[in-house]
């Protein structure tokens, strides 16, 4: 049973206080939205939950072990995976290549036979086993997502984090992810998507995680986060005078 | 040494309390909520300083790292290190002979003086083109060299400015020619791994520069005229007791302190040159271009500034200052085509310490190394070993340093340009 | 088969040609044994042939060294082999041309243990260091009032044996000496020249060669302790007269220890040399390790010729019995497989040692002097004039 | 099909020449080549080690040929201090080991009238042939200097940790001119710039293919330095297609990104120190048995720029171009020696050699910056991957549409 | 300051295809005309290319298609550099003050390219303080210790000191206060009709950059969405932000 319990996580850069005080809790294979306006800290809670950055105070559970202390490659191996804001495939290996480093990392190397076809039929599944002998480097920009969430499947982790994976990815090859998403979900996962695709997050998600400037400002089924007079002062910017006029469906358009 | 016992106990207590300082100093701070960039540091320096009792004042407070703070307990741990090191060798000449330590500090300084410079041009280069030069050494040999040659072999008697312009002029445009051809690449990011690039490449015109000149100019020692005389002096009076007295070729002050004329022209130009380059840097529009390209190259492009042309001119002024300190030296040293492999690793180490891309930090960096050799040199017991080390000095302050601040000692403030991306 | 040499026969000479090796050194021995395969030739060849001296650039680096060897012997076929510079070079080559009997006549590389271990084909012209040192700190012990010596050495095979060496003929004599090492390519002596000058030594003696010489000499000077303000003795680049001024405009009284007979006693043979070889490089006069390096060369050539073949063990046998008029004077090996040094009392080192390469000192006592006129104020009987003791 | 193999069974011809070589090569000069063959083997195993190191990960490190110098450094103080003896001598530092004495041999600097100090040579004198004492195995000192390499490799590579690009390089630079001014500076031990004496390889010679080679001669340490190039390049060959390879690699690409993955990267770059440093370790160490002297000058930049440059010209992220190109420039630098003369102008080679050799290093990068070999083996590698990924994106395209 | 009769094109972007990688396009055939003495906003969801079209304009990009045309010259191929010379300037989204240099220095490189003019480079820094009062006080100081707001000041001076007649804004206001965020969207008003400019802005402000643009372009995910006067958008406000 996936349990990941974050309680009170704070962070700061210098002055700045980019977390304060975060806590959720996420059990089982949810798929949760993870929105706020840019410079929220996002990506910086996801830093924190991956093992990047430490945080100032706080702790992360995942599965009963705490892992907010740990190594990131520590943190990977434990369950929690995470594709990048800005995407970073290991730019001059293969794509089979970079398919193979978390399988390797989780130390299934001796059954290379299994691996190699896990490979392929996750290549499969993104449509790039065509590209499995190309350098990433020479893939064009969307690819490269897909290769990112590629890794993500090899690593098997039970909380996966996507970081804006739609950012600039084409139309059709957002088929391919909202697919990816479906799938990992039905096999049993817990997803944190992160994005500023209003459409895709109300779409996709069950449960919409608010984060304003630091402060987790809402939790809740996207109802009620999307009427929620908070989230719509803090990321729609409306003005004060003006806020009536927000507060239509924005999900059906 | 006289009572070894004592210096090498005092150093250990230090070192132990340092590096509890260090450790615990920084999971402190983060734990409860401060910035940490310093706290190893200060914890270290202050361990050292103060042993446990400093630590607990600091862990108690935990005060704001300040510049104070990063800054008198490092002064206390040398303190420390002298005071021990006095009473086990008292009659070690750094301990018992007053003239002889202010003429090594003076030796340092001025030496640290021209290293500094020397380091500013590297570091100009690295802060602008995000390169390290590894032809530094050579444009100050061939800085020489052109000098040599031009105010002692071709035009024998001519004004020695002519000399050093001649050399700035030669290696400017060396530098210039040499970005053109071979460092363009890198600016439109078709190169993977542009610091290594420019480590290589430049590698490779050290290389060629070496040997070049050794083939065309051979391996024997040269060495120009003195550039200027002395003034016979003696201040205040002609009778003792005195403050200056200066010869052709010396100058003494306080009857203790001797500078070399070569020597002593060659910091005040290095000075003077400094002086010349912060109005440049600062006053001028092209200097303030430069600046501009190292800070957001391409917020200076959309002012209309050309990146690709201030990269041209940082790389050719780079080298001109390395040359310029060679064409000052060579009135000091003799001259050879391997002349620039010390004065370049010395430059390398100078700008690690002070932080690559700060230009304080290379001057700043450029004296204390000047003075830690001055130390090594003058109060290492083992006369045989003591310069045979000097190599190894600025190393040693520079690991120390490397640990407790990865960046080096002036990390820039506002990281930008060139410098945040490598 | 005496006659049947290939022409040209080729001869291997070795020299320091590029970092990080000696390249000034290494250039002067090289002109020297170009100037030796001139004269040769002119004078008929060897065997009737042409010699052609093959100059080989050991770096100053030992493996590169045995490459080297190696490589004239199997590949330019050298039947002989001269020159050489650093000790290094020498202790790490002999082995491969003993091994390939092929003769070697060592120019300039004198730690003692290239003819310690008295290989059959190994031979030496230059000084022993262990013997070469005691001229230096006798020579010292004349200086009046003589208490206290600071030996300023390279930390090479050269400097460090000469310093040691020194050091206990100077303690002998009573005198109490520091040495300071550096590395070799040091620019700056700034503090060294200090913490010498707080030593109040009574006389300096510089070990050092190369630029560090005239480095140190100079700044020294500048510092109030240089030949004019103290017994000095110099390195031996300022046999090198033209770049001792340039190098040390301030160098004057500095004294320096020549090998090979003075000037005035010099034959015809080195005279002519000296003048062809300053015409060629605009020197101000042939430095000892080049009169060396040429020596090296047409001592083997006339073995050659006497033992009429280019055999190894023929030449080492003409070799022992040889009587050479060299530049350097009569160069003769009286130790080897005849007679081995322990039959006079002498330590293995003596082995194929030419036992007398003059030892002299010159002081430079006028400005712009050029060694080669310059008094020899040490020893007695080759002296030319007194010598001068400054004293501040 | 056969294309993709072309490199391998290049290697694989590569391999069986220089296996043979020494027994079908018997011009004049042979020692002479099997001399430069032995020094290019020494070098593409630097060249191999460092394309490891800094080409697949990233690891800029101008270190390299201290380790050589600590691997030879190792063995020749151990074989030159340290002796067995069935006798105590009561002069040396000695332990007793079963019925052996452990004897440490006090050093006595490079002059010659101070031999008389050797406590082992006082000793044996006064034993007067009685007592043999027996030197240590140079197999032992050759591992315990690989050994070394690795310890240093260790420390250097937990230091140089958290070191971006241009301060690893020159902070490694740093570690080797420190060694290199330690090892000239302690004359008393190290014998400084004197250099330190190595036994022979096989100090009693060799039987080999049941033939016995002298000490001297050149067939027994051509193959050790062969099979230490090739032990190495086997190393890492697995090394490279194992996971420690594809690891190294992220690491280079993207240090956050692989430890996300689950990749321990403190442990690779450590790791990838550690074992290069053994190999340049181990190699220093043969090569000084084989050369027999070693001074502190093997560590100038110099000597490391040479590495580099061979690296770099033969490739530096593909480990056997890197080693390939070592052994061509190590001939094409010797070739170059030959000075020859335009009209009356001798144009000195020995010199000029290295000029030309600059300009190549600079023009090699401006215009092929993954060398001259590596292209040529991607060429055949590589070549099939463009043409099945256009034969199959045609079939793809659809699926994938935003790849058009 | 609507115009009733179609103002002439200052910049027209036709058919443009820009990308960061060889071969997906984030801008496909994207159709843009900013007309003289007007503001044209640019507006959509995050991500959709809108700064990327701004960039492709000032040359970091370099378009796979289409042309670029200032006064009807098209200027793909001047260089960065050179194109505040035609005077086109651009204000990125990311802040590009250099943050060691003092104020003072930050406007008066602004004026890099009549730098042989002092008198004008004096004056034009003066003009700039009398524009925003608080730098004068603050002139020596180093810019990266002033807020994000007077930052997005010295940048915006800074640009204005080379007088363009074309100005490339993105997001002026973001991490600005809401006082200051007033303040520069009536400065952008006040420039179009005191100072001639015609300016091109990105915004994720819908509101506030509706009231002050004359000409609104809608982008989805690189292509054209819709545009139209600005006035005709008042109802479609809450299309605009879930793209
Ligand atoms: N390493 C760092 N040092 C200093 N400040 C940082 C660092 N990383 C992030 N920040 C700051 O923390 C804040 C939050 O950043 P974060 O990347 O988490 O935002 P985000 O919610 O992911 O935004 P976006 O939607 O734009 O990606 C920003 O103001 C950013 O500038
Ligand atoms: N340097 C880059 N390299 C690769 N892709 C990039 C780069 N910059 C932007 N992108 C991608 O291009 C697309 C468009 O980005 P752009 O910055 O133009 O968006 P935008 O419309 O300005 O969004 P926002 O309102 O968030 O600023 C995004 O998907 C982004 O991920
Ligand atoms: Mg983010
Ligand atoms: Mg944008």
């Amino acid at each position: 049973m996936i349990d990941l319990v974050v309680t009170g996580l704070t962070k700061r850069f210098g002055g700045l206080h980019v977390l304060k005080g975060v806590s959720f809790e996420i059990h089982g294979p949810e798929l949760i939205g993870l929105i706020g306006p840019n410079g929220a800290g996002k990506t910086t809670l996801t830093n924190i939950l991956d093992g990047a950055i430490k945080p100032n105070s706080g702790t992360v559970y995942l599965n009963g072990e705490r892992i907010d202390q740990l190594q990131s490659f520590e943190v990977a191996r434990a369950g929690l995976g995470r594709t990048f804001q800005v995407t970073r495939s290991f730019r001059r290996m293969t794509v089979l290549e970079n398919l193979l480093v978390p399988a390797l990392a989780l130390g299934h190397g001796h059954n290379r036979a299994e691996v190699d076809e896990k490979a392929m039929e996750v290549l499969e599944f993104l449509t790039l086993e065509h590209l499995r002998n190309e350098y990433a480097q020479s893939l064009s920009g969307g690819q490269q997502k897909l290769l990112e969430l590629g890794r993500l499947l090899m690593l098997d982790a039970d909380v996966i984090i996507l970081d804006e994976p739609f950012a600039g990815v084409h139309p059709s090859l957002m088929e391919i992810i909202y697919r990816y998403i479906e799938r990992v979900n039905e096999a049993g996962k817990a997803i944190i998507l992160i994005s500023h695709q209003m459409d895709s997050i109300f779409a996709l998600c069950k449960r919409l995680l608010v984060l304003n400037y630091g402060d987790l400002i809402a939790d809740g089924t996207p109802d009620t986060v999307k009427n929620d007079p908070t989230v719509i002062e803090a990321y729609l910017g409306a003005d004060d005078d003006e806020q009536g006029a927000t507060n239509g469906d924005q999900a059906a358009s | 040494m006289e009572f070894p016992n004592i210096f090498w106990g005092v150093i250990g207590w230090m070192i132990f309390w340092a590096v509890v300082g260090s450790v615990i100093t920084r999971r402190l701070y983060l734990h409860k909520d401060l910035d940490t960039s310093n706290a190893a540091f200060v914890g270290s320096m202050l361990g050292a300083a103060m042993g446990p009792i400093g630590l607990a004042a600091l862990w108690l407070k935990t005060p704001e790292l300040t510049n104070r703070l990063l800054v008198w307990p490092a002064v206390g741990a040398v303190t420390l290190i002298a005071a021990a090191f006095a009473f086990a060798d008292p009659s070690n000449n750094c301990v018992a002979n007053g003239s002889f330590v202010a003429s090594q500090i003076s030796n340092g300084i001025i030496l640290g003086i021209i290293y500094g410079f020397m380091a500013l041009g590297l570091t100009l280069i690295f802060s602008i083109l995000g390169i390290v030069s590894f032809a530094h050494g050579e444009f100050y040999m061939i800085g020489g060299m052109v000098a040599y040659f031009v105010t002692t072999v071709w035009f024998p008697g001519i004004y020695p400015i002519v000399g050093i312009l001649a050399a700035c002029l030669v290696t400017f445009a060396l530098g210039a020619a040499f970005e053109r051809m071979f460092l363009t690449p890198m600016y439109d990011g078709k190169i993977e791994r542009p610091v290594e690039y420019g480590i290589l490449v430049t590698f490779g015109l050290a290389f060629t520069l070496q040997y070049f000149i050794q083939a065309t100019v051979g391996a024997n020692p040269v060495k120009a005229r003195r550039f200027f005389d002395f003034p016979r002096l003696r201040l205040p009076t002609a009778e003792d007791p005195w403050l200056i007295k200066t010869s052709r070729g010396n100058m003494e002050l306080f009857d203790t302190i001797s500078i070399s004329n070569p020597r002593f022209v060659a910091a005040v130009a290095c000075v003077l040159v400094l002086l010349a380059l912060l109005y440049f840097l600062h006053r001028t529009w092209t200097g303030k271009a430069l600046r501009a390209v190292s800070l957001d190259r391409e917020a200076a492009a959309i002012a209309g500034i050309n990146p690709d042309r201030m990269n041209m001119l940082a790389f050719a002024l780079g080298g001109m200052i390395a040359a310029l300190a060679g064409s000052l030296l060579v009135q000091a040293f003799s001259w050879l085509p391997q002349v620039g492999a010390i004065p370049a690793m010395r430059s390398f180490v100078i700008v690690v310490l002070g932080g690559l891309g700060s230009l304080p930090g290379a001057f700043l960096g450029g004296i204390i190394v000047g003075l830690v050799e001055a130390t090594g040199t003058g109060c290492v017991p083992d006369a045989q070993k003591a310069a045979s080390y000097i190599p190894a000095y600025g190393m040693i302050v520079l690991t120390l340093t490397l640990l407790l601040r990865p960046t080096g000692l002036f990390g820039r403030r506002f990281s930008g340009g060139a410098h945040g991306k490598f | 088969a005496a006659l049947a040499a290939k022409c040209p026969i080729k001869i291997g000479g070795l020299a320091p040609l590029s970092a990080p090796g000696a390249v000034g050194g290494g250039e002067a021995m090289r002109d020297a044994m170009l100037f030796a395969e001139r004269d040769i030739n002119a004078a008929g060849g060897v065997l009737g042939c042409d010699v052609k001296v093959v100059i080989a650039d050991t770096e100053g680096l030992p493996e590169k060294a045995s490459a080297i060897m190696e490589k004239l012997i199997t590949q330019d076929g050298v039947v002989a082999v001269g020159g050489a510079y650093h000790s290094s070079v020498g202790v790490a080559s002999k082995d491969v041309a003993n091994n390939r009997k092929i003769p070697v006549v060592f120019a300039e590389t004198w730690n003692d243990t290239i003819t310690g271990d008295k290989q059959k084909y190994i031979f030496r012209i230059a000084p022993l260091s262990s013997w070469a040192s005691a001229t230096l700190w006798k020579a010292a012990l004349l200086v009046p009032n003589i208490k206290k010596v600071a030996i300023l050495t390279e930390n090479t095979d050269y400097g460090i044996p000469a310093a040691e060496e020194t050091t206990r003929g100077l303690k002998s004599g009573g005198v109490e000496a520091v040495t300071f090492g550096v590395d070799i390519g040091t620019q700056d002596y700034s503090g060294i020249v200090e913490r010498i000058k707080a030593g109040k030594p009574d006389y300096i003696i510089v070990l050092a060669t190369g630029e560090a010489g005239y480095n140190f000499a100079q700044q020294a000077a500048d510092a109030g302790i240089g030949p004019q303000d103290i017994p000095f003795q110099a390195g031996q680049v300022a046999l090198e007269s033209k770049a001792w001024w340039e190098n040390v405009p301030d160098g004057n009284m500095a004294f320096v220890q020549r090998i090979g007979t003075p000037v005035n006693l010099w034959n015809k043979k080195a005279l002519k040399l000296n003048e062809d070889y300053k015409a060629k490089t605009g020197k101000g006069a042939i430095e000892s390790y080049a009169l060396e390096a040429y020596d090296s060369i047409s001592i083997l050539a006339q073995a050659i010729n006497e033992a009429e073949s280019t055999d190894g063990a023929k030449i080492v046998e003409a070799l022992e019995n040889i009587s050479h008029e060299g530049t350097l004077g009569r160069i003769y090996f009286p130790y080897g497989t005849k007679k081995d040094p322990s039959a006079d009392g002498k330590g293995d080192e003596w082995w194929h040692q030419w036992p007398d390469p003059a030892m002299t000192m010159i002081q430079y006592q006028k400005e712009g002097q050029n060694s080669t006129e310059s008094p020899i104020v040490w020893p007695d009987a080759y002296k030319t004039g007194p010598a001068i003791y400054v004293k501040k | 099909m056969s294309r993709q193999h072309t490199p391998q069974l290049a290697g694989l011809v590569l391999i069986a020449f220089f296996a043979v070589f020494p027994f079908v090569y018997s011009a004049n000069d042979y020692p002479y080549i099997m001399h430069l063959l032995i020094t290019g083997f020494f070098y593409a195993i630097l060249a191999s080690s460092w394309s490891m190191l800094a080409g697949y990960a990233g690891q800029f490190s101008f270190g390299h040929m201290g380790f050589t110098g600590i691997g030879a450094y190792t063995t020749a103080l151990f074989c030159h201090y340290i002796y067995l003896s069935p006798e105590a001598t009561n002069l040396c530092t000695e332990y007793a080991i079963g019925d052996q004495f452990l004897i440490f041999v006090n050093p006595i600097g490079v002059t010659s009238s101070t031999l008389s100090q050797d406590c082992l040579r006082q000793a044996l004198s006064a034993w007067d042939g009685s007592v043999q004492v027996t030197a240590m195995p140079v197999w032992l000192g050759i591992i315990l200097g690989t050994v070394m390499g690795g310890v240093f490799g260790l420390l250097i590579g937990l230091l140089v940790l958290p070191l971006r690009a241009a301060y690893l390089a020159l902070f490694t630079l740093g570690f080797s001119e420190i060694l290199r001014a330690a090892i000239s500076a302690e004359i008393a031990i190290t014998r400084g710039q004197a250099g330190i004496e190595l036994p022979y390889l096989f100090d009693q010679g060799i039987t080999l293919f049941g033939r016995h080679f002298d000490k001297t001669d050149k067939l027994p340490p051509y193959f050790v330095m062969f099979f230490l190039l090739l032990t190495c390049l086997g190393i890492l060959a697995w090394l490279a297609k194992s996971k420690f390879g594809l690891f190294v690699r992220a690491l280079r690409e993207d240090q956050d990104a692989a430890a996300a993955l689950g990749v321990n990267t403190t442990r690779y770059k450590v790791l990838v120190f550690v074992i290069t440093s053994m190999m340049a370790a181990a190699a220093g160490a043969v090569m000084a048995h084989y050369v027999r002297i070693i001074t502190p000058n093997n560590l100038m930049i110099l000597q490391m720029s040479l590495v580099v440059a061979m690296a770099v010209i033969g490739g530096v992220e593909n480990f056997v171009a890197a080693a390939i190109g070592a052994i061509i420039i190590e001939f094409t630098l010797e070739l170059l020696r030959n000075s020859f003369e335009v009209g009356d102008i001798v144009i000195d080679m020995t010199i000029w050699r290295l000029v030309i050799f600059g300009v190549l290093l600079m023009i090699t990068l401006r215009f092929s910056r993954n060398g001259i070999i590596s292209p040529i083996i991607n060429h055949f590698l590589r070549g099939h991957v463009a043409k099945e990924t256009v034969a199959k994106r045609g079939a793809a395209a659809e699926s994938a549409g935003g790849s058009s | 300051m609507i115009d009733t009769q179609e103002p002439q094109a200052c910049l027209e972007i036709k058919g443009l295809d820009v990308g960061y990688y060889k071969d997906l396009n984030i801008l496909q055939d994207l159709n843009i005309k900013a007309r003289r003495n007007q503001i044209t906003a640019i507006l959509g969801a995050n991500g959709v290319g809108k700064s990327t079209a701004l960039k492709a304009v000032f040359g970091f990009l370099r378009p796979n298609a289409g042309e670029i045309l200032l006064e009807g010259e098209n200027i793909i191929d001047i260089p960065t550099h050179e194109k505040i010379l035609k005077g086109l300037a651009y204000i990125p989204q990311q802040p590009g003050v250099f943050k060691d240099m003092t104020v003072e220095e930050n406007l008066q490189l602004g004026g890099w390219t009549f730098r042989r003019d002092k008198q004008q480079v004096r004056d034009k820094v003066e003009a700039n303080y009398e524009r925003f009062p608080v730098l004068k006080e603050k002139r020596k100081q180093i810019t990266g210790e002033l807020s994000g707001g007077q930052q997005r000041m010295v940048e915006i001076g800074r640009t204005l000191m080379a007088e363009p007649k074309m100005l490339l804004i993105d997001e002026p206001t973001a991490g600005l206060s809401k006082m200051l965020a007033q303040e520069v969207y009536a400065m952008l008003s006040d420039l179009t009709t005191r100072d001639n400019l015609t300016i091109l802005i990105v915004d994720q402000e819908i509101r506030q950059a509706l009231k002050i643009a004359d000409y609104v372009y809608v982008l989805e995910l690189g292509r054209n969405k819709f545009e139209g006067p600005a006035k005709d958008f008042d109802d479609l406000e809450k299309a605009f932000w879930v793209g």
